[in-house]
């Protein structure tokens, strides 16, 4: 596969790592509150597992090291997006 | 003074190897500083850069040289810079940061990191189409192009620094492992 | 001369003889012959037999989809299995022998299971074989096993290398006929990066077989002009011999170059290089295939494909018969018997199973409409036909012609399925090819020569318009235009007589009805029931003439009948290929730490960590045994001092101003109060509060802090670590760097370690107790300025430090250290000895880290802070998590102190049960995890999970190991072995 | 039901009367009007197992199988066809033993030959860290009776002389073998099962795609297809590879994620391996069918995926890792590639477990261990939906065990189900 970086261009897949749902980022943040254990354990076991446009993360590790936000149809692998996962993520309200 | 004297030794001890048409030899006078800019600092470094040696930061994957030539910046991330200049002492980190004169930036010190190849020659090309998977073209690896890849399961930047002339940069432990590759193409190829 | 059937002329050099052998027998060819060309040209029509009923066959095709003649090429270790000898370009002392034969190939013993083939019908073997129950694997099996297969494989190591290479362009063309050399032609003219491949030897497809005349010349003539102005051209790159095998995900396609045998004979080249081949488009023109039609008996030698015939016949001047027939459903089958009339070859009979007016007029052959051959006779070679009007034909070579496939199977490879055309009989792309590639000329099923030219000259110019070149003005390729017309004929009613579909796998027309009758239906079941299309030529013939019967046996369409799809690769891949240089040594590269060097001159005995070689041991003169090593290396760094590179732990710089508020959310305990000058001992849990890692980290300065993790999870560490920074705090001013490479860092341990050090440490560092106490951490200098790390840590429980030196001087400073440590008697250890005095000290590692473990698991629950957020904390705390009788790590010490030192081997992977319980599953309290002989204890001693074990030591259980046949008692006590108070630590 | 035996005697009256006694092997079914005690979703190896197995044990025979394209079109038809009970953990360990067991009985339980060959299966080690792991694991397995042997480095050379032992980049130090594993004609399994199935009154619906769940008050009344809505007593799910997206009619989300594994067959070769190696550290496991072909697989291609096929670089690293241990292979010619698509679990492991919903079960989440598992998945399955209680072998297979902290993580590589 050939994944276009926002910054660097067209690469190859085999310069990356998967890690899975970009649903990861939206990690909680209420460890002290009564859900916390509930809202964890859906962050990070449940899928949607989408058959259709998946928002996943891929780390760019032998290459510039930033971590992607890369929107894929998992039926056609073909690739709608690539994002930066800290814009993203920045995006979504996280900051420290 | 000490009773030990401690003497300091290149990856490759220096390996130089010429073939029809490709030379393959390590690189041992470079140091690699990396260079940190802390969100919001970017353009206060840049600027001090500028002024103390006439450095631009470079577009991604690209190189800039400082005014006299000594130095040249590759970037190769978002939010950092790599110095890549002739220097021999252990202390580049404090070199460099005094040179540039931009407090703001964080300096870490590379130079042991990497094992240096250059490949070059009319050949060098075709030799590195067997390991290297970037588009090694002419027209679309320009000259100063820099990029970090993978080649042979080894972690590598590579650096067009002449028409038909490539700097190879794998980390120190791989040195070994990258010259074979090399050679093994050379050896398939010429 | 013994090729009796060579004619004049071809596309070979008929003064260059090359000479090679056929099970034995020394033969003649000429250059630019393939080994089936020359074979035919030698009258060898009997060259192999089939899979199952090792009938007698022949060559039946010139080209990859060939289905019989398969054979073993070459000697020793360069024999190759199952090679079709129609794509192997002969060369001088090629050697090739037929395969799956028993006895000589004329008289196979194993041809008697044709005899049974009545027994032997789709699926049998699901139906018997089943009693008595042991007979399977000690009878049946390998009897089936014996008979089966096909070539056999030298079972030497493969003499020749492979490789691997890269290649990008604009537009890549697959196949080099008369449609891919013009659409090659337009793209390249256009400006754009051009690769054209071919999987013939020599470009220009079947132009190099027919006696088309292209702008007024030989088709093959005009094909070598376009590949001599194509090569002449910088942006294009030609692969002749290259075999496009795969489409992959965006643009991505997989291409094996293979060299000519002859042409690597004096040199080490790689055999075959596969390239990775990125493209920004495709046009695929890889022509068609002929399929066969199933009549009785048409598996006989000397029996082809109407389109093969004339391959030979005009590309390698072989008249394959004297007495030639044609029998075609289609026009095309009609050329064959006039380039052979045309070429003075007698051909007898023209069947065409159509009820229209004879295509042409043949000279000398009778000529029969509305006709079908229902048997045929003749062992080795065929001798005759019978048709459906009841007449017998003596015939020496049979064309058949069932009509053309397109191929197609790359327009497959993203799973899109082809569609079924009626006017053509046959399937054709549909708009499901893989992004970015287009078809053209007979592949898309735009079966006439004039208009493929047309249609290959135009796409290479839309592509290149399409990808923002301009386009070129030249003109297409003009050629006479010749209609193709087909009428859909797949089987003939023969009787008793079987009628093959798959020759190789020997599936015949029955086989497809009985599959069909016994609720077969789907195409997939009958392939899977009857093996159909499952042999080495992948169905290229076969597919679509099965699909054709099944549509007549069920009485439906075929688009009710369904479609197999292929998948890559389009032809079959020499595993070699696929691995290139990645064997042996090369299999992974190899990391060699600073010390390597002195150690080889040490003789040290090395192992692989991960990519990492490490030394083990140093053997001393007089050891003769591993653990005499270890043991002295454990000994003398306990009582003096010892060294140990331990470069491979992984180092990460942090950088900024909120580096401590990070550290503070990656580990279980605090971090954000870490002084300068000191270091603090780490654990790390995943998200869900397994322990991931644990390692030190120091504080150098205010924003300023050095990470050590494990050896083997470096990489994952670092990765986590981004993750979290950019993923979930992305505005934390952090910035890290591996300087795992950056720093050669060694272990100097033991109660002498200090004053070891004090003997290079420039004057200026104090490094005595008090100004340099127990997790001290320092930029220092040594040996007149060198700058140094210095961290007061301590993995063996002894004094002990590690110091981190820039790597140029890595080498120098061991040499250093053993020179300034001589006075000690100190002595570099490996990888046992640190393995050792950490399971003494009873520290968790690898083993004990296992990914299955918590933080209270590993006895650190204590760490754990209940006051801040930090990756692992909540889940950490689930009931499962905590139950007080999950396995938790202790200390295992054996009752009987001489326990298992016959035996030699550790308790490592003994599984626990209490002392009275039978070992079974549900018994099993645990295991160990670790386990050595202590030479400071004189027993062994381990580490392990047991049930609840943190409650119970003291308790007396027993490790049992099944698998060696131990089962001893052990005690259970606490981990840390070796000074439990920590006080070497401190002096 | 007129069961037509299968038999040598059978096969030989066939012969000479040309063949024209065979009946259809399964009865190709419509859905009946009224519906259903038990609809089992998924034609594949799982759920035709399962249908057999609530016929047989449970006398349960008004059973549907829907599927929505060929039975056995899922990963039955598509795995390296490898059997094998070397677990680890005690929540695997019973249950894949109990699955061997019911595979050394299949053919005469079925009367079908699914060639089960007990050939054995040699684990290769590498390093004394991965000798001492598979010390645990070789006790772990002789402790649930699973049976294994240790070979030293001598002994694996002595048995296949042409691994690479010395030279290679790890070299070899011994193997974990346990003599009982081996391989199945996989596709034979769905067969057997099927005609077993219906023989006792099953209805296999083919080309009946489940398009909705008719869900009441929190309980499931039957199943919406493209053959119509079926009423059913009860609704067992078992469609690994689509769990996610059937499950997802039901409204549920799963701890599991669709991923690839690609797998090899070569051109057949006369024996050369009469067992199946598994090389860890390099990624490769090995067979030799009964038809010749070197079959063979390595890791997974590492995204979620539900297209069933797969990429280039695994296909390199796979290929590799055989040539790194059996260097014989560089001219033997890889025929066809394949690419299955796993439920990929959050730790591994399956799940055989009632839902949210009533009367709705799910069965799933097998990774690459489902077609080993396919009798006791099928066996354990049946008894769920017959008793309403969990199999004492498959105790440990709930949806919940992620949300108690009870993972059955045999590989230790957490909540990343690439990696598993």
């Amino acid at each position: 596969m050939i994944i276009n970086h926002p910054l660097l261009g067209p690469r190859d897949s085999e310069e990356f790592v998967y890690l899975g749902s970009a649903d990861l980022i939206n990690r909680p943040t209420n460890w002290e509150s009564e859900e916390a254990a509930e809202d964890f354990y859906q962050y990070l076991y449940i899928r949607e597992n989408i058959a259709g446009d998946n928002r996943e993360l891929w780390y760019h590790e032998q290459g510039d090291q930033s971590w992607l936000v890369v929107t894929r149809c998992t039926l056609t692998h073909e690739i709608k997006s690539v994002e930066l996962a800290q814009d993203v993520s920045r995006a979504q309200g996280r900051s420290k | 003074m000490s009773d030990y004297t401690i003497v300091k030794e290149s990856p490759l001890g220096g390996a130089e190897h010429e073939f029809d048409g490709v030379t393959v030899s390590e690189v041992v006078d470079q140091s690699l500083v990396m260079i940190a800019m802390p969100n919001g600092k970017a353009e206060e470094i840049e600027a001090a850069m500028s002024k103390s040696c006439g450095l631009s930061v470079p577009a991604m994957g690209q190189s800039t040289q400082s005014a006299d030539g000594s130095i040249t910046l590759w970037r190769l991330q978002k939010n950092q810079v790599l110095a890549y200049y002739a220097y021999e002492s252990d202390d580049a980190e404090a070199n460099i940061a005094e040179r540039f004169n931009a407090p703001s930036a964080y300096y870490t010190d590379q130079s042991d990191t990497w094992a240096m190849i250059r490949v070059s020659g009319e050949r060098s090309r075709d030799i590195l189409e067997r390991i290297c998977p970037i588009d090694l073209d002419p027209s679309v690896f320009t000259l100063g192009s820099v990029s970090r890849t993978i080649m042979e399961h080894i972690g590598t930047i590579i650096y067009r620094d002449g028409d038909d002339s490539y700097v190879l940069l794998t980390m120190r432990s791989f040195g070994r492992s990258m010259l074979h590759a090399i050679e093994v193409s050379v050896e398939n190829v010429l | 001369m013994s090729q009796i059937n060579r004619i004049d002329g071809g596309l070979i050099d008929q003064t260059k003889s090359v000479s090679f052998t056929f099970n034995g027998q020394i033969l003649r060819g000429y250059e630019g012959d393939t080994l089936a060309s020359a074979l035919l040209a030698n009258n060898k029509h009997l060259v192999g037999r089939s899979f199952k009923y090792h009938r007698p066959r022949g060559i039946v095709t010139a080209g990859s989809e060939e289905p019989n003649a398969i054979m073993e090429i070459g000697r020793g270790a360069y024999k190759e299995p199952n090679t079709r000898a129609t794509i192997t370009q002969l060369y001088n002392g090629l050697e090739a022998n037929s395969q799956n034969h028993r006895g000589p190939l004329g008289f196979d013993f194993m041809a008697i299971t044709d005899f049974f083939s009545p027994f032997l019908s789709a699926g049998f073997y699901y139906k018997t074989f089943m009693w008595p129950k042991a007979f399977w694997e000690k009878v049946y099996e390998p009897a089936i096993r014996h008979s089966a297969g096909l070539g056999k494989l030298s079972m030497l190591e493969d003499p020749d290398t492979y490789d691997k290479g890269f290649r990008y362009c604009d537009i890549l063309v697959i196949g080099a006929g008369a449609t891919g050399l013009s659409a090659a032609l337009t793209a390249a003219e256009s400006g754009a990066r051009v690769i054209l491949a071919d999987e013939d030897f020599v470009m220009g497809g079947r132009l190099n077989s027919e006696t088309n005349e292209i702008n007024g010349i030989a088709g093959s003539e005009w094909a070598k002009q376009a590949v001599t102005k194509l090569a002449a051209m910088d942006n294009v790159t030609l692969m002749a011999d290259t075999t496009i095998f795969g489409a992959y995900d965006h643009g991505i396609y997989g291409a094996i170059e293979n060299r000519a045998d002859e042409a690597r004979a004096d040199s080490s080249k790689p055999r075959q290089v596969n390239w990775r081949i990125y493209t920004k488009r495709t046009i695929l023109c890889a022509g068609a295939t002929e399929r066969a039609i199933a009549f009785g008996n048409n598996d006989r030698p000397g029996i082809m494909m109407a389109s093969a015939v004339r391959t030979y016949l005009n590309r390698f001047a072989v008249a394959t018969g004297q007495r030639v027939s044609v029998y075609t459903n289609n026009d095309d089958g009609w050329q064959t018997a006039k380039d052979l009339t045309d070429k003075g070859v007698k051909v007898v009979a023209v069947i065409d199973s159509r009820s229209i007016d004879p295509v042409m007029s043949i000279e000398g052959a009778e000529i029969f409409m509305s006709t079908d051959v229902t048997d045929t006779k003749g062992r080795r070679v065929i001798k005759s036909i019978m048709l459906s009007n009841g007449k017998t034909i003596p015939t020496d070579t049979l064309a058949v012609s069932g009509g053309w496939n397109p191929n197609l199977h790359l327009t497959c490879h993203h799973r899109g399925i082809p569609k079924w055309n009626e006017e053509l009989v046959t399937f054709l792309p549909d708009s499901s090819v893989p992004v970015g590639m287009s078809v053209a000329g007979r592949a898309k099923g735009t079966m006439v020569l004039s208009d493929a030219i047309v249609e290959g000259h135009n796409e290479g110019n839309v592509v290149a318009a399409d990808l923002g070149f301009k386009t070129s003005d030249s003109k297409p390729a003009t050629t006479a235009s010749v209609a193709y017309n087909v009428t859909a004929k797949w089987g003939v009613p023969s009787g008793k007589n079987r009628a093959w579909v798959d020759y190789q796998n020997d599936v015949t027309a029955k086989d497809i009805k009985l599959a069909n009758q016994e609720g077969f239906k789907s195409v997939e079941h009958v392939k899977r029931y009857t093996t159909l299309g499952m042999a080495t030529d992948q169905g290229k013939t076969a597919n679509v003439l099965a699909i054709g019967i099944m549509a007549d046996n069920m009485d439906q369409t075929i688009e009710e009948t369904g479609t197999t799809i292929f998948r890559p690769p389009y032809n079959p891949v020499a595993m070699g290929a696929f691995a290139g240089r990645r064997r042996g040594m090369e299999f992974y590269p190899t990391r060699y730490t600073p010390t390597h060097k002195w150690s080889e001159e040490q003789n040290a005995i090395f192992v692989e960590v991960g990519m990492w070689y490490r030394s083990q041991w140093f053997p001393q003169p007089g050891e003769t045994f591993w653990r005499d090593s270890v043991d002295r290396e454990v000994r003398q760094t306990r009582e003096s001092v010892g060294i140990c590179d331990v470069t491979t732990l992984g180092k990460i710089d942090l950088k900024g101003t909120d580096v401590s508020e990070f550290l503070n959310r990656l580990y279980v305990n605090a971090f954000a109060k870490v002084p300068v000058g000191k270091t603090r001992y780490g654990l790390m849990l995943r998200e869900d509060g397994i322990a991931m890692d644990d390692g030190t980290t120091a504080r150098l300065s205010e924003n300023h802090f050095v990470m050590t993790t494990t050896t083997a999870n470096a990489v994952n560490v670092y990765r986590h670590m981004q993750f979290c920074h950019q993923c979930l705090w992305p505005d934390l001013d952090v910035h890290m760097i591996s300087v795992t490479e950056q720093y050669a860092q060694y272990a100097v341990a033991g109660p002498n370690s200090r004053k070891l050090l004090q003997k290079i440490v420039d004057p200026e560092h104090d490094i005595s107790n008090e100004a340099f106490p127990y997790m001290g951490a320092g930029e220092i200098s040594i040996c007149d300025g060198i700058p140094a790390r210095l961290f007061r840590i301590s993995f063996s429980g002894e004094l002990a430090f590690e110091i981190a030196v820039p790597t140029r001087y890595g080498d120098s400073l061991i040499r250093v250290l053993m020179e300034a440590g001589e006075e000690f008697n100190a002595i570099p250890y490996g990888t046992e000895a640190l393995g050792a005095m950490r399971i003494e000290k009873g520290h968790a590692a690898g083993p004990e880290l296992n990914g299955q473990t918590s933080a209270y698991d590993l006895g650190m629950g204590g760490m754990v802070s209940g006051k801040k957020d930090f990756i692992g904390y909540t889940l950490g705390l689930r009931e499962g998590m905590q139950r007080d009788d999950r396995m938790q790590m202790v200390g295992f010490k054996p009752v009987n102190k001489s326990a298992l030192l016959d035996a030699g081997h550790s308790m490592a992977g003994a599984h626990l049960v209490n002392l009275r319980d039978k070992p079974d599953t549900f018994t099993d309290q645990g295991w160990i995890s670790s386990s050595i002989y202590s030479p400071i204890f004189g027993h062994y001693i381990g580490l392990g999970y047991i049930k609840g074990g943190h409650s119970r030591k003291g308790e007396t259980v027993r490790a049992v190991d099944l698998v060696r046949g131990q089962d001893i008692e052990v005690e259970i006590c606490s981990p840390h072995f070796y000074d439990p108070q920590g006080e070497c630590l401190r002096v | 039901m007129s069961k037509t035996k299968y038999s040598a005697l059978k096969v030989l009256k066939e012969a000479l009367t040309g063949h024209k006694g065979w009946e259809p092997a399964w009865r190709d079914a419509e859905p009946k009007a009224d519906g259903y005690d038990v609809i089992i979703v998924g034609g594949g190896g799982h759920g035709l197992a399962t249908a057999y197995y609530l016929a047989e044990n449970h006398g349960i025979t008004n059973v549907a199988v829907l599927e929505k394209g060929w039975i056995g079109g899922g990963n039955v038809g598509r795995n390296t066809t490898i059997i094998r009970s070397n677990y680890l953990l005690p929540g695997n360990e019973p249950f894949y033993e109990m699955s061997m067991q019911l595979w050394e009985n299949l053919e005469q339980d079925l009367n079908y030959n699914a060639m089960v060959s007990q050939r054995g299966i040699m684990n290769l080690i590498h390093s004394d860290a991965q000798h001492d792991a598979f010390m645990r694991r070789g006790n772990a397995m002789l402790f649930a009776d699973a049976g294994c042997e240790y070979l030293n480095k001598k002994e694996v050379k002595e048995r296949y002389p042409f691994l690479d032992m010395d030279n290679a980049r790890f070299p070899i130090q011994g193997a974990l073998a346990q003599p009982r594993g081996g391989t199945v004609r996989h596709d034979a399994v769905a067969w057997g099962y099927a005609r077993a199935a219906s023989d006792l009154g099953v209805d296999i619906i083919q080309n009946c795609e489940v398009t909705g769940f008719n869900i009441e008050n929190g309980k499931c009344l039957g199943v919406q297809t493209t053959k119509g809505d079926i009423k059913a007593g009860r609704v067992g799910v078992c469609v690994a590879g689509s769990s996610s997206r059937v499950m997802a009619k039901a409204g549920i989300n799963l701890p599991i994620e669709s991923h690839v594994l690609q797998a090899f067959v070569t051109e057949g070769l006369k024996p050369v391996l009469d067992n199946v190696i598994t090389f860890g550290a390099g990624h490769f496991y090995c067979s030799q069918s009964d038809k010749g072909g070197l079959v063979f697989g390595g890791d997974i291609d590492a995204y979620n995926t539900y297209a069933q096929r797969g990429n280039l670089p695994i296909v390199e690293d796979v290929c590799s890792g055989g040539m790194a241990i059996m260097p014989m292979v560089g001219r033997v010619r890889l025929l066809r590639m394949w690419g299955g698509i796993m439920d990929m679990s959050m730790d591994g492991s399956p799940f055989i477990d009632k839902t949210d919903i009533q009367e709705l079960f799910f069965n799933g989440g097998w990774c690459y261990g489902g077609f080993k598992a396919t009798p006791a998945s099928g066996y354990c399955y049946a008894h769920l939906l017959a008793t309403d209680e969990p199999h004492e072998v498959a105790t440990a297979y709930r949806l919940d065990r992620f949300r108690r902290g009870e993972m059955i993580d045999e590989k230790g590589v957490g909540a990343q189900p690439n990696l598993h």
